[in-house]
């Protein structure tokens, strides 16, 4: 394990403190230091926006607080469930009294310490509303739909809840939007390495050389199928023809496109990718409105690539176009 | 020789930690066959932070209960943290106020425990996790308590109860947690949290035994 | 090798076709398939600005193509220059009547390309001339400077040389900022695993389990020094001690400092270091102006990270807080 | 037997360019040992693109030189680009006009493509380049027409010699090229370019050989 850390049982605290460091113009730490927020949250008047997760997944998640995205973030362990009382905090730090949508992914941890910190929260009067994102199609078939995990797409989600909870909306309207994301959008993953958590200093699965794990989750969740690794283009194919009929897409639609690498990929393969993948989207008269390329939502050093798909309103493309600003993402006006 | 005098016993909550901190490799190492390979790294972080909030004595057995709850659940998250978190805070809330610890106040203890952690993790036997060690534990301290065991005894019964729960995981396909989506390929290896729950079973019923006045 | 890829030997043009398509608000094609544009380029009265070298590091070299930095880069295989003719391709079309500059980096390859693509230019009356980073310190001792490699200080020369350029200065205005730009930076690099060319199908140099190579360049170019690792904060301290005394940075003076994985290092582990270097630097009484973390010269899928440090006068700070945007790096004014 | 009518030997660059791609895997391996493993993937790009150009007859051998040169610079770049590049360009402008190559005009066009090529590289012997194969080739080649020999007798002389450079570039430390920073580890391996050089200077000769009227 070649790393540049110091004890692998405090990479996170020994990350955090870089964090921070390196972006106060974007971030401030709370009294909980599992818990970042953004600086000029609590907004009043704003609906909080919330997220949460294991840590090595950078720039997800606590590279996406910033304006017009999420408000908190609660900071887990590599891999691993933030605390119920990090989440519980994270809400009081995005609470601007107009309550708190709490996006996360579909993973046990998660649900659980989610679910402990809203009694806490509602404890003392805090009203928290939560969308689960389940974007990852191999993880489940359709028709369990609620047993999928959340991939990249939570991005997507995070992006359209942030600016709508920005242009104003309450409560309920951020949920019903973000929840209206999330149900548009499909993602897949394919791995191509394994990845070492450094605590553990060694990795828990393997991809041997040439193959391929087709499904695969962010945390090295095995997938549908492993097989020798197919050129590029089968790839796109592979991976559209799970996406594209599940939701199902269809010719006419408008869709984002956010391809991001595992971690280890080079970029230029992530480009190699997208291209096929926008050309087999026009052919089927899907139109690409938004896209976003590069490593959104890695896996500490593995190879591999997401694919996420989000089908578009009027709403869900007004809100991506939306403005912001953050460690992982930068949408500038234009 | 059936009941514990729970003033003194908050040391029970050390001996937790110290066979956790023990077999943390091996914790680890089993998680890593069907899991992600962190299973001693989380138990031990929460474990020795509850140690260290404790402190030598240990207290008594009621708040070291709760704080080891409430350290887990602030202070290693993924899925262990609520789990084991408020199954320990439900044993602490369930002892507070007695002063003595005996056969029928302890399956209520863990009765609780257990209602808490299935309505949070929504397991139930038979999905290859650390369920499969509590349940028959339980169930077994519960049946010798029945049939005129006094509380040492039922301890012992649990004790033995506990293992073969956790050697009865290795031939489940797990339904539930990480593991879950290998399918058969998680069947042949023990479940990890099956382990980590019969370590804290045998050394609970072992040291209550040792208090057993 | 486990890759994203089609025809091993054909990834740069499929990868050019994915960034074309991606990114039209920035880059624009040329005759050269091996030459982009900033897609406004050239740019009438401006000095024009090149750059150009071997694939595998993106995002350099044309993740740095935009406005107020690069105007034309020439695109060579995988770790290998561009043509001459590419050179000269990327002269013409950057050229807004003021001449080009070419901020480039010192490589045999690129000395060679660049030299005859100077004459190439000349012979039609188009003036270049050229800055060649020399900032990788453990390449050479000191006084064979002009032997040492150009690595991820090349990005703050273009970045200083591109804003100069905008501010309407000439052309040997340019070259000189560039010059001082590069002479006031220092960089040390640090792998910590090998990489693989697609074409070659397997690395062609190796770092054992739990060792280093410092100082090495971002080809897999042997350093001064292979060991076992050393924890983060050692590291600092070590690629500081190299970077340091070399110029010298001496204390109260104003720096920028460039973190930049090498492609496979996990973003957290750059933040870890970032701090402690970030520490190190304030206890010389070195203050940091600028920083840039993340993955922005980067070898393929190698491990490691270089730490380039620039020493700042008004007009450097300037020229580095211009706003920018490109694939690579955003500047949002402020 | 001592002149080749150039109008006829176009078909020398195809070969050049046939033994370079049957040994593509060969340079690489070379390269691999201290460079960067590409010599082979470079060279065979750069070749085959002029082959391809050329089409099957290869025409007139001043113009195919020039082709291949034009090729290799507007081709392949990195270092291999310009240094073979400049080399074949001024091969081809050497001989340009001319209706026969004979030994007098050889020499001096492979002595302006080694200036050129040493003018851009500013390697010399013992650096452990193709410098250390074309040089000596080059010397012996001009050795054996002092020494009275024909053109083609003076080109066995050159094969011969060629051969001998390359080997010798096996106990040499490299000092210039990616190499170079290995020091003492370069020292063992032969030097890539120096293997193809060989490569090519041997076909070349050989070509001009069975050309010979
Ligand atoms: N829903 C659940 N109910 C009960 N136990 C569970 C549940 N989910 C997981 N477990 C237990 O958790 C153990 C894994 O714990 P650990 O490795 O610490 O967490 P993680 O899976 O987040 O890495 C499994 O071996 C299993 O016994
Ligand atoms: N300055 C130089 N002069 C002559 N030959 C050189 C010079 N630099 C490198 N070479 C030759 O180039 C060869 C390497 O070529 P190649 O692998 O194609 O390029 P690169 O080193 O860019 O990967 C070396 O083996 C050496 O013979
Ligand atoms: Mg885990
Ligand atoms: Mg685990
Ligand atoms: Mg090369
Ligand atoms: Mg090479």
């Amino acid at each position: 394990m070649n790393r540049i850390i110091n004890n692998p049982d405090e990479v996170v605290e020994d990350a955090l403190r870089g964090y921070l460091r390196a972006h106060p113009d974007i971030l401030a730490a709370t009294d909980n230091p599992r818990v970042l927020r953004e600086r000029n949250a609590p907004r009043a008047g704003k609906v909080g926006v919330v997220t949460g997760g294991g840590s090595g997944h950078e720039p997800a998640f606590l590279g996406y607080i910033g304006e017009n995205l999420i408000d908190a973030v609660a900071i887990g362990e590599i891999f691993s469930s933030p605390t119920a009382k990090s989440f519980h905090d994270a809400f009081v730090a995005a609470d601007g009294g107009r309550g708190v949508a709490c996006l996360y992914g579909n993973y046990a941890g998660d649900n659980m310490n989610v679910k402990m910190a809203i009694r806490q929260a509602a404890a003392h009067g805090l009203t928290v509303k939560t969308v689960v994102a389940n974007d990852d199609v191999p993880s489940a078939p359709k028709d369990q739909r609620e047993k999928r995990r959340g991939v990249a797409g939570e991005i997507l989600m995070w992006k359209v809840g942030g600016a709508k909870a920005t242009e104003g909306a309450d409560l309920d309207g951020v949920i019903a939007t973000a929840q209206k994301a999330i149900d548009n959008t499909r993602s897949i993953g394919i791995g191509l390495s394994a990845c070492t958590i450094p605590a553990a200093g060694k990795p828990n699965f393997s991809i041997a050389d040439g193959m391929m794990e087709v499904g695969i989750g962010h945390h090295g969740e095995p997938g549908i199928e492993v097989g020798p690794i197919r050129p590029a283009r089968e790839l796109a194919d592979l991976m559209l023809d799970t996406v594209l009929p599940d939701l199902p897409f269809a010719p006419g639609d408008n869709v984002a496109v956010l391809v991001s690498g595992l971690g280890a990929t080079p970029v230029m393969e992530l480009y190699i990718l997208y291209d096929h993948i926008a050309e087999v989207l026009s052919s089927h008269d899907i139109s690409i409105k938004h896209h976003f390329v590069g490593n959104y939502f890695t896996s500490l050093e593995m190879m591999g690539v997401t694919l996420t798909l989000m089908k578009l309103d009027d709403e869900l493309d007004r809100l991506l176009a939306a403005p912001a600003h953050s460690i992982g993402m930068t949408r500038i006006a234009r | 020789m059936s009941s514990v005098v729970l003033a003194d016993a908050g040391g029970v909550v050390l001996e937790l930690a110290e066979v956790i901190n023990a077999n943390r490799a091996w914790l680890s190492e089993i998680d890593g066959a069907i899991g992600d390979g962190d299973h001693g790294i989380n138990m031990s972080k929460g474990f020795s932070q509850a140690a260290a909030a404790l402190g030598k004595a240990g207290g008594g057995l009621a708040a070291a209960f709760t704080t080891l709850g409430d350290t887990l659940l602030g202070g290693i998250g993924g899925s262990m943290g609520p789990l084991y978190g408020s199954f320990f805070l439900d044993l602490g809330s369930t002892l507070d106020g007695h002063a003595v610890l005996d056969a029928a106040l302890f399956s209520k203890a863990l009765h609780t425990g257990l209602a808490s952690l299935q309505d949070l993790g929504n397991a139930k036997v038979g999905d290859k996790t650390l369920l499969d060690t509590l349940v028959p534990a339980l169930d077994a301290f519960d049946a010798a308590v029945a049939g005129g065991a006094d509380f040492g005894a039922a301890l012992s019964a649990m004790r033995a109860a506990a293992e073969t729960g956790r050697d009865s995981t290795k031939d489940l396909v797990a339904k539930i947690g990480r593991a879950a989506r290998l399918g058969e390929r998680s069947r042949g290896v023990l479940d990890a949290g099956a382990a980590s729950c019969c370590l804290l079973l045998q050394t609970m019923a072992a040291g209550l035994q040792r208090r057993l006045t």
